[in-house]
């Protein structure tokens, strides 16, 4: 097929995103339903455009997440929706998920440094449970002595919250206005852009 | 942003600064809201109270929200007091305590103290206020507990978000991707093949035997039944003088093998060949 | 949620059927995302009717199978779809190389004389898949009872080995030496010889 029609494009597409098994990004397609079919990176995305459009009313959405597109439920939808399941949603502690923030917002970030923001160790266990789950990995280690590995969080992490990238954390900003004139200082703090150039880094990293 | 669907308010330091008191804890499925006065807290509930903070900064940001002081004017010695009140009960329960508390005792031990050394006069910015870290400290780790709430509030894969799946039709085939062979393997397989052959054992295959072979292959796909070819026709020019002896040894082994019927007019002249029709054939086995 | 609008039981039905691990049938659908709401058989059917005409024109379709409905891609787009996924085949037997080498070595070679010098029998799945992978091909017949095919290898087989010609198989004389060990040990730790090259332990693996 040397041509494709706008509308076999979509279909395509559609049912592409469908049957992966993961959310899969434009490169991915490009690579492998779309081979040779000379789809320009312009016409792709409005297909993807359209098909967001198309499924805008219905039950199930076309969202980017870190790792590429996929369809997900309709988060209205939620509560009935997990009735399809007998097990209720696993349910994180505190010490995960403050860890866990530290190494989103904070990254990269060692161990030592998560320690003396909590005031308290952090167990072997949720470095151990958050690297199963794949939601943090070491990206290096941090020249001091003991050379301490450096945590980041990683695009399975993104997937799961359903966010596109880092930038799409709840701002750090907000909730310094209930915390107090924190902002300045946490700002000052952390160092500049980090962010946005670590998310670059991964996702070159990640791409298979 | 998505309104999450459930959030978790379990926790007694869970509070959003100036809200209506929270449970500081559910013991046996009730909602413990206050804390009364003398500290009297039935031991099993205080246990899950006192195992619910995170840390010892935990604590203190829960003893400042919860009597509404100002972080910035930190009042160290209330604080410092109910504090100590605190880690004693820790320690009556013999709750495992962690270090943690007692360094951050430590701490406000010294923040105390020093605070109540004469100031120094020309200097009263916060560098000099003893509490300044301890209040830096506090800051920051409230900040990063909101971010642990929020992050659990969003919604997520597992309770709020489902993926959506169509499985692909029957036809569709995945690619196969075949297995590789070496030549080694090839070589090893035909030496392994020779060996099983013991009636092969004496023959030797000699390497010239390799071309004339692919030549009688190639002469063998070439010729019909019906129309004869050309000997000068079975190999180029550019192959030389190994090309016609190569080829006339592939020839004659056609023969020999009954495979091909060769034709010369007069000697000397070219060659034709075909291939062998069973029908003249007077073979035997 | 006492009464549910058209549009939002079609959403629910839509994305259960989406999210639902397998086929889900319309009392699976009553018993758990619709528990409670009321819905009536007739309705639930009408909604379903309505959904499979929603999605002809796309490139997936609401099927009925027999546990019940599920969204499943159109089948004209399976040749591009295939592509998402790879299936490793498992290595060859050892029967296979030895079939393949003697027809590389002693070509033009019939079936039975393959037989003569292996000393079994050659499966006729070693002949197939050597030539659906166009390493070998039929030349001729032998002009001998029963007609039997003569085997040579191709130009693919040649490429594949990066040989140019046939005369670049390595000589017999020069590997007698060295093969020894080798072939022992190739001996020695394969199978009987039986051709176990069967299908069924395919793997199959996503692409991404």
């Amino acid at each position: 097929m040397a041509k494709i029609s706008d509308q076999q494009l979509k279909q395509l597409v559609e049912a592409a995103i469908f049957v992966s098994d993961h959310a899969i990004s434009t490169e991915q397609l490009q690579a492998t339903v779309l081979e040779g079919l000379g789809v320009s990176a312009k016409r792709l995305k409005a297909t993807i455009e359209e098909l967001t459009l198309d499924y805008n009313p219905k039950g199930i959405q076309l969202i980017k997440v870190a790792s590429g597109y996929r369809f997900q439920s309709m988060d209205s939808l939620s509560p009935w929706l997990s009735k399809l399941w007998h097990e209720t949603a696993p349910r994180y502690s505190r010490a995960m998920l403050e860890t866990l923030s530290l190494i989103a917002y904070r990254q990269p970030i060692t161990r030592g440094e998560i320690e003396d923001i909590r005031g308290v160790a952090v167990s072997s266990h949720i470095i151990k449970t958050l690297t199963e789950r794949d939601w943090i990995k070491v990206i290096g280690h941090k020249e001091v002595p003991g050379r301490p590995a450096l945590f980041a969080t990683t695009k399975t992490f993104l997937d799961y919250f359903s966010l596109a990238s880092l930038s799409d954390l709840p701002p750090i900003e907000t909730f310094t206005e209930q915390v107090g004139d924190l902002g300045e200082e946490l700002q000052t703090q952390s160092e500049p852009d980090i962010d946005t150039n670590l998310d670059e880094n991964r996702t070159r990293e990640q791409l298979h | 942003m998505v309104i999450p669907v459930c959030s978790d308010k379990t926790t007694p330091s869970d509070s959003q600064p100036q809200q209506q008191p929270l449970p500081l804890a559910f013991v046996n499925g009730e909602a413990l809201i206050e804390k009364p006065e003398d500290l009297y807290i039935p031991p099993d509930a205080l246990e899950v109270i006192l195992e619910a903070f995170e840390g010892p900064l935990d604590l203190l940001l829960y003893l400042i929200r919860k009597q509404k002081f100002d972080i910035v004017n930190l009042p160290i010695l209330q604080i410092t007091q109910q504090y100590m009140e605190y880690v004693d009960l820790m320690k009556d329960l013999k709750l495992e305590l962690a270090a943690e508390y007692l360094l951050m005792a430590a701490i406000l031990a010294e923040v105390k103290s020093r605070l109540l050394l004469p100031k120094r006069v020309e200097s009263d910015d916060d560098e000099d206020d003893p509490r300044a870290e301890l209040i830096r400290r506090l800051r920051e780790y409230e900040a990063i507990k909101i971010a642990a709430q929020e992050l659990d509030a969003l919604p997520r894969e597992e309770r709020d978000i489902f993926i959506g799946q169509a499985v692909p039709d029957e036809s569709v085939e995945p690619i196969r991707i075949l297995p590789d062979v070496t030549l080694q393997e090839l070589v090893i397989g035909f030496q392994s093949a020779l060996k099983k052959a013991q009636a092969y054992e004496h023959h030797q295959i000699e390497r010239e035997s390799l071309s004339t072979r692919e030549r009688m292959s190639m002469i063998i796909e070439r010729l019909s039944h019906d129309e004869f070819i050309g000997f000068d026709q079975l190999f180029t020019v550019e192959e030389g003088k190994a090309g016609v002896v190569v080829t006339f040894l592939a020839v004659l082994e056609l023969v020999k093998e009954q495979m091909v019927d060769l034709v010369q007019a007069q000697p000397f002249s070219n060659i034709h060949i075909k291939r062998f029709k069973s029908s003249e054939a007077t073979w035997q086995r």
